[in-house]
C-alpha cells in the first residue's frame, strides 16, 4: 500500500555510534543512523526499546554518552567537548512533537505555534500569527486557537504540538508517536499535513506504534530493540518481509488486527 | 474582669502585683537572673514592712508592657522611676512622689556650661520621645521661655557611652542626664566628662490600676511616714550618695 | 573586652539556648497542624468557614507581632476569667507560645496554600480514582506533594521564628536576645555590640542547623524526580 | 479591655501620618530585596560554581541573624561608612544628619531578598519540565525560553510567597526605628508616650496596617487571578482538598 | 474477528439523560447508556466529541450538569443533591486508567500499584504487595517496579497505570485509551490481560481509536460524536456495518491502513 519514495537528495541527518546510560542501566548501545533530505523515517520497536531517547539524543534534550550527531551540516561529537551554542545550533535545525505534547502552559494553542515563529525566527507577529493560524487549521483546529492547552482534550493537545512543529519548518521534525491520541480520521489529516510537509524538503523522523501509518507514511523504517538498530529498510522489506526473527515476531502480532 | 483583683488569702492578708521596669537600672531593673532589683525594689519592700493588710508580689516586666498591664489590671501597680503628668494622671492613679529624680548636664571637661539656661541656642543630645528625660525637658523649657534649647528626637537610644562620646567629639553640646547613670559608665569612657550641677529634679512616684483606690491611700500615707522618719532618705543616702529629699527642698521641687 | 564578654555571658546566653527551641518548636508544631486545617478551609468550599479563616488570617498576618502577643497576653487572661477560669498565673511564656502559635498557623497556612496550588491536579484525581477517601487522599496525595512544593518556604518561616523568639521578652519571658538585652543594660550599656555579636552567632548557628535540615529534607523529597 | 476609647480616635491621623513612611521603606525594601532576590536565585539555579556556594552562604547567615542586630549593626557603621563619603559626589556628611534611611533599605533588602531569593528559586524549579524541554525543541535559547516561559509561569507560583513576604516586610519596616527612622509604629509609640497609652496607639497602628495588608492581599489576588488563567484547573476542575 | 460474547448478567452500569457544560460549550448533550456486567464496551469516536468527559462524569471527577449514574446499586441523581459519601461510594465501584496515566510521582511503580490495595482495600503489606507484583507481571514489568515515574517510558507508565487500575478488581474500570503508548505487542498483551480480567466478572468501558483492538476486545462499542451517541451495537454492527453516514465516514478513513 505503501509506495517507496527514493531519496535522492543529500544525507540531512548522521547518527555515530550514539550511546546513552541513565545510571546502571546502559539504554542505546550503539546507534548510528543517515537519513535523506525529506525523507520520513519511522521508528518502530516495542516500549521501553529506546525510541524517545534516541529522539531526545538527537536533538540534544538527552546528552549521549558517546557518539557523534550531525544535523544539516551542524556536527556535536559527545566524546569531547562541546559548548551551549552548538547544542543550539543544532537544536535549531530541529523540532520535535512530544509524547507528552508539552504544550506552552501559559500561551493559548494560537500562541504556542506563534512562540517559535516570532522569538526564534523574529518573524513579524502578523506574520507569525499568519502562519500559525494556517497550521492549526491544518490540523482542524481552527476553532480552538484561543484555548489554553488544560481547556483541550488529549486529541486537541496532541494536534497543536505537531502544528508547533510544522509550523517552524525546520530541516528536521521529530515525532515522539504523534497520532497516539488521535482517532483514524484525524490520522489521516496528520499524515496529509506530513506528507506535504515533506514535499517541501523537511526531512522527519517518526515515532510510531502504528504500524500502519508508519506503511503510509514512511520512506524508510527502522526498527530498534534494547537499544540497538535491529533491522532497517523500506516500509516494505522491514514490515511486510522481516528478516530477523525478533522483527517478524512483533509484526506478526499484528494480524489480531 | 480582674485576674488581678488581688486574691485575699484566709489570714485576710491581699496580695497586691506589683511590676517593676526592667531596664532602667539603678532604680528598677532585672538583675542578670531575671530577678528584680534596684532602689524602687528597696522603697517597696519597706513599704511592705509597714502596710500587714498587703503582700507584695513582684515582677519585672518590659516598659511598655507593664505600662499596659498595669492598665489592663494584669498587676495593681508599676514602679520604675516614673514621672507624674497630666495626661499620666488621667489613666492611671498616682502616687505621692517616694523619690526625686535629679537631671544634670554632662559636658565637657573645661566646658563653660553649668545649668540649662547657658545651654540657650544649643543642642542637647538626642532623646527618644518616649524617654521621661524628654518630658522632663520640654517641661523646664515650658517653664522657661526665653531660654531656647534644641533637642533633637531619635527613636532608637544610643548607649550612655555613645551619648558621651557624642558631646565629647563635638557633635552635641551636652547630654541631659542624672550623675548616677554618667557614674555607671564613666569608667569605661576613657576620658573624663564634667557633670554640672543638677539643673533640675521631679518626683518619681508608683503608678496605679483605677481600681486600686485603697491601694493608693494606704501606700502614700506609708510613703509621707516613711519620709518623715527618715527611713527614705537615708535610702537614697545609700543608693545616691546624697539625701535626695534635702535636695528637693533646696531646689524647691519638693511636693509631699 | 571579648575575653571578658566569653567568660561572664556567654554561659548565660547558652543556658537559653533550651528555652529559644521551645519558644521555636512548639508554636511550630502547632502551626504545622493548625495552618495544615485553616490550609483546608481556605481551598475549601464552606462560605461561612472560608470567611471567618480568612478575617483570622489576615488579622494575624496583616497586624504586629506587639499588638498579638499584648492581645495575647492581656486579653486572654479576661476571657478566660468570664468563664471563671483563672490562668492570670501561668507562665509568660505560655503567652507567648500561644500568640505565636497563631501568627505562625497563618502564614503557614498561606504558605501551604501556594503549594496545594502548586501540585498538579492529575495527582489528585489518581488518588480518588483508586478510590481514596477525603483523608486518605489528603494524607496520601495531597500532604506530601504540597509539603515538597513548601518546603524551601517553610524553612524560611521556621527560621524566622527560630529569630522572633526574641520578641518574647516584651512580655518577660527570657530567652537569648532578651537575656542579652537584660545584660547590656544592666552595665549601662557599654559592651553593647560584643554582646549582641556573641548572641547573634548563637543564633546564626541554630539558623545554620535548620537550614542544613530543611535542605536535606527537600532534598530527600524531591528524590523521585531526578532523572537518573 | 479598659482602654480609652477617645484618645484611640483622637490618635488615629497622627499614627496615620506615619504612613506614608512605611509605605516609602516598604517600597523601596522589596524593590531591591527582588532585584537581588533574582539575581542570587539566578545564580544558584545557573549552578555557576563558587558562586553559588557563596550566594547560599551568604543567604544563610543573613537569614540567620536576627534583624535587630543587624540593623544595630547598620546602625553604628553607617557614621563610618557616611563620613568616608565625605565629598563624594557632593555628599556632605554631617554628624548630626546621618543618611539612616538609606541603611534601613539596605539591611531590610538584604533580609528579605535573602528570603525571597528561596521563593525565586522554588517557583523556577516547581514549572515542568516539560515546559523547558518545549522551550528547547522550539529552538529558543535559554535567555528567550526563560523569559518568555518560564518566568510567567513561575510569577504565578510565587504570587502566595510573595504576599506572605510583602505583608511581613510592610511590618518589618518597624525595626527602622533601630536606625533612627521613624515610620508608623514608631510614631505611634511617641504619640503614646505622654500619657502612656500604648496599648491603644498600637491598635491604632494595628488598625492600618490592616486595612493596608487587606489591600495587599486583595491586589496580589486580583494579579494572580489576571495573569494566572492558565494555571488553574478550569472550572469545575477546581476542587477543594477534601471532596 | 471478534467474537460477540453475549451478556446474560445484570445491568451494573446505567447512565441516564448525562449533560455537562464547561463555561457555555455543552459538551455532553444527553448520554444515556447501560452496561452488563463482565461487558466490554468500547467508545468510539472523532477527537473532542467528549470521551473522557464521559468517562470521567461517570466516576464523579466531572460533576454532570444534570442526569443519572448507578454504578452497581449506587445511584446518584445530579439533578439532585448528593453527598460527598454517595460520589465516594460510587467512586470506589469504579477504577480509572487516565489519557496522561497520572502516576503518582513520587512513588515508585510497585508503590503506585499497592496504594489502593493497601490503603483502600486495607490488605497487608505484603499481599497488597504481592498482588501488586502480579499485576505488574502482567504488564511485563516486573523489572521495573522500584523506578519512579519519571524514569520510565511511555509505555511503560501507561502500563503501570493499566496495572494500578487491574490490581483493585473493582467493579467496573474505565480506560481512556490504554494503548495510545503501546506497540502492538504489548497491545496483545493488554488485551489479554484485560479480557482475563473481564472473564473475573469486572466491566470495562474503554475509550479507543484502535478500531482493530475495540473490535478484539469489546463485546459492545457505541460511538459518540459531538457529545451524543450516534450509534451502539456489536463491534461487527457498528464497525463493519455503520449506518449513520456520520461513523460510515469515520470508520472508512481506516480503509487506508
Ligand atoms: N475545561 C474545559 N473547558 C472548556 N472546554 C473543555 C474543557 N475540557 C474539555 N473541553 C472541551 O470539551 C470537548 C471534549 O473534550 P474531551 O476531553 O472529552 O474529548 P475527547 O473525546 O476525550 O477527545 P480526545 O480523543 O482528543 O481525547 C473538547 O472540545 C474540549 O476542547
Ligand atoms: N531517567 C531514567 N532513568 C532510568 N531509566 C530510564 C530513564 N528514562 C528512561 N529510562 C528507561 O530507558 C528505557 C528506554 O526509554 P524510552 O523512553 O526511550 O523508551 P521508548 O522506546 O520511547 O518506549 P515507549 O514506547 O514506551 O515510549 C526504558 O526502559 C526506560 O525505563
Ligand atoms: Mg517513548
Ligand atoms: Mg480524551
Amino acid at each position: 500500500m505503501s509506495t517507496q519514495k527514493a531519496s535522492t537528495n543529500g544525507i540531512v541527518i548522521t547518527l555515530h555510534d550514539i550511546h546513552k546510560t541513565f545510571g546502571e542501566h546502559e539504554i542505546l548501545k550503539g546507534i548510528s543512523l543517515e537519513v535523506h533530505q525529506g525523507e520520513v523515517l519511522a521508528i518502530l520497536g516495542s516500549s521501553g526499546s529506546g525510541k524517545t531517547t534516541l529522539l531526545r539524543c538527537i536533538n540534544a534534550l538527552e546528552i549521549p554518552a558517546s557518539g557523534t550527531v550531525s544535523i544539516d551540516g551542524q556536527k556535536i561529537d559527545y566524546s569531547q567537548k562541546h559548548s551551549r551554542q552548538d547544542v543550539l545550533h543544532l537544536r535549531r535545525k530541529t523540532a520535535m512533537v512530544f509524547q507528552s505534547y508539552n504544550l506552552f502552559r501559559n500561551k493559548t494553542a494560537l500562541q504556542n505555534v506563534m512562540e517559535g515563529l516570532h522569538v526564534v525566527q523574529k518573524k513579524s507577529r502578523d506574520e507569525a500569527r499568519q502562519e500559525a493560524r494556517k497550521a492549526l487549521a491544518d490540523v482542524g483546529l481552527s476553532e480552538f486557537e484561543d484555548r489554553y492547552p488544560v481547556q483541550l482534550s488529549g486529541g486537541q493537545q496532541q494536534r497543536v504540538s505537531i502544528a508547533r512543529a510544522l509550523a517552524l519548518k525546520p530541516s528536521v521534525i521529530l515525532f515522539d508517536e504523534p497520532t497516539s491520541a488521535l482517532d483514524p480520521e484525524l490520522v489521516s489529516d496528520v499524515n496529509e499535513a506530513i506528507t506535504a510537509v515533506a514535499k517541501t524538503g523537511v526531512t522527519m523522523i517518526i515515532v510510531t506504534h502504528e504500524i500502519g501509518f508508519a506503511r503510509r507514511v514512511a520512506s524508510q523504517v527502522v526498527f530498534v530493540d534494547q537499544g540497538r538498530i535491529l533491522e532497517r529498510g523500506t516500509p516494505e522489506e522491514v514490515i511486510d518481509h522481516p528478516k530477523e526473527p525478533r522483527v517478524q515476531a512483533f509484526i506478526s502480532k499484528l494480524s489480531y488486527k | 474582669s480582674g485576674s488581678a483583683q488581688g486574691n485575699t488569702n484566709s489570714g485576710g492578708v491581699k496580695t497586691i502585683k506589683i511590676a517593676l521596669e526592667s531596664q532602667d537600672p539603678p532604680y528598677s531593673y532585672a538583675d542578670n537572673n531575671g530577678k528584680p532589683a534596684g532602689f524602687d525594689l528597696a522603697v517597696l519592700k519597706e513599704l511592705d514592712k509597714k502596710l500587714p493588710q498587703y503582700s507584695f508580689e513582684y515582677s519585672v516586666q518590659d516598659y511598655e508592657t507593664a505600662l499596659v498591664g498595669v492598665k489592663q489590671g494584669k498587676y495593681d501597680a508599676l514602679i520604675g522611676a516614673f514621672f507624674k503628668t497630666k495626661a499620666r494622671a488621667e489613666q492611671y492613679l498616682l502616687s505621692t512622689p517616694y523619690n526625686y529624680y535629679f537631671m544634670n548636664l554632662i559636658v565637657p571637661e573645661g566646658s563653660p556650661i553649668n545649668s540649662l539656661k547657658d545651654m540657650n541656642g544649643k543642642t542637647l543630645d538626642p532623646i527618644v520621645p518616649t524617654d521621661g528625660r524628654y518630658l522632663a525637658i520640654h517641661d523646664w523649657l515650658k517653664r522657661n521661655p526665653k531660654v531656647k534649647i534644641t533637642v533633637p528626637e531619635v527613636s532608637n537610644q544610643s548607649t550612655f557611652q555613645d551619648m558621651f562620646n557624642s558631646v565629647h567629639d563635638g557633635t552635641y553640646d551636652a547630654v541631659y542626664l542624672s550623675k548616677a547613670q554618667y557614674e555607671g559608665v564613666a569608667s569605661t569612657l576613657g576620658y573624663k566628662m564634667k557633670v554640672t550641677d543638677i539643673v533640675d529634679g521631679a518626683g518619681t512616684v508608683v503608678l496605679y490600676n483605677k481600681e486600686q483606690k485603697d491601694l493608693q491611700g494606704a501606700i502614700d500615707k506609708q510613703i509621707d511616714s516613711l519620709i518623715t522618719d527618715g527611713t527614705l532618705p537615708k535610702l537614697t543616702q545609700k543608693w545616691f550618695k546624697q539625701d535626695n529629699f534635702a535636695l528637693a527642698k533646696k531646689l524647691d521641687v519638693f511636693q509631699n | 573586652m571579648p575575653t571578658h564578654v566569653l567568660q561572664s555571658v556567654l554561659p548565660g546566653l547558652l543556658q537559653q539556648v533550651p528555652t529559644t527551641l521551645l519558644y521555636w518548636f512548639v508554636p511550630s508544631a502547632i502551626a504545622l497542624l493548625l495552618g495544615t486545617l485553616l490550609c483546608i478551609v481556605r481551598v475549601g468550599q464552606h462560605r461561612v468557614l472560608y470567611w471567618a479563616c480568612t478575617v483570622f488570617i489576615s488579622f494575624f498576618r496583616g497586624t504586629p507581632g506587639i499588638v498579638q502577643i499584648y492581645i495575647i497576653f492581656f486579653g486572654l487572661p479576661k476571657l478566660f476569667w468570664a468563664v471563671h477560669v483563672d490562668i492570670d498565673g501561668w507562665p509568660a511564656g505560655a503567652y507567648f507560645i500561644i500568640a505565636t502559635s497563631l501568627n505562625l498557623s497563618c502564614f503557614v497556612c498561606e504558605v501551604l496554600k501556594g503549594g496545594y496550588l502548586g501540585v498538579d491536579h492529575g495527582q489528585i484525581e489518581a488518588g480518588k480514582s483508586i478510590g481514596f477517601g477525603r483523608f486518605q487522599n489528603f494524607f496520601r496525595v495531597i500532604a506530601p506533594q504540597t509539603l515538597q512544593i513548601s518546603i524551601l518556604n517553610l524553612k524560611n518561616l521556621e527560621i524566622d521564628v527560630l529569630k522572633d523568639t526574641s520578641v518574647a521578652y516584651t512580655i518577660g519571658a527570657m530567652e537569648i536576645l532578651g537575656y542579652a538585652n537584660r545584660v547590656i543594660s544592666n552595665q549601662f550599656g557599654v559592651g553593647q555590640l560584643w554582646i549582641l555579636g556573641v548572641a547573634a552567632i548563637i543564633y546564626f548557628i541554630l539558623c545554620a542547623l535548620l537550614e542544613l535540615g530543611f535542605t536535606a529534607a527537600s532534598h530527600h523529597m524531591e528524590r523521585h524526580g531526578r532523572r537518573s | 479591655m479598659d482602654l480609652d476609647y477617645d484618645f484611640m480616635i483622637s490618635d488615629l491621623p497622627t499614627v496615620l501620618a506615619g504612613l506614608p513612611k512605611t509605605l516609602i521603606l516598604t517600597f523601596w525594601s522589596m524593590l531591591f530585596a527582588i532585584a537581588m532576590a533574582v539575581v542570587f536565585g539566578g545564580l544558584i539555579l545557573s549552578r555557576v560554581p563558587i558562586l553559588k556556594q557563596s550566594v547560599i552562604i551568604i543567604n544563610t547567615f543573613i537569614k540567620g541573624v536576627p534583624l535587630t542586630v543587624q540593623l544595630l549593626f547598620c546602625y553604628y557603621a553607617v557614621p563610618y561608612v557616611a563620613k568616608g563619603c565625605n565629598g563624594f559626589l557632593g555628599y556632605q556628611y554631617n554628624p548630626r544628619h546621618i543618611p539612616y534611611f538609606a541603611a534601613a533599605v539596605f539591611a531590610l533588602a538584604a533580609n528579605f531578598g535573602a528570603y525571597i531569593t528561596d521563593v525565586v528559586v522554588s517557583s523556577m524549579r516547581a514549572v515542568d519540565r516539560g515546559q523547558y524541554e518545549a522551550a528547547d525543541a522550539v529552538g529558543m535559547n535559554k535567555f528567550q525560553g526563560i523569559t518568555h516561559l518560564i518566568i510567567p509561569q513561575a510569577a504565578v507560583i510565587s504570587i502566595p510567597s510573595m504576599t506572605n513576604y510583602f505583608i511581613w516586610l510592610l511590618k518589618g519596616t518597624a525595626l527602622a526605628s533601630i536606625v533612627n527612622v521613624v515610620e508608623m509604629l514608631t510614631t505611634a509609640k511617641i504619640s503614646a508616650a505622654d500619657g502612656y497609652q500604648y496599648l491603644e496607639a498600637y491598635i491604632d497602628a494595628a488598625v492600618i496596617y490592616w486595612a493596608v495588608c487587606a489591600g495587599i492581599e486583595f491586589m496580589m489576588g486580583r494579579f494572580e487571578h489576571h495573569i494566572g488563567f492558565f494555571m488553574r484547573q478550569p472550572e469545575s476542575r477546581v476542587r477543594p482538598i477534601s471532596s
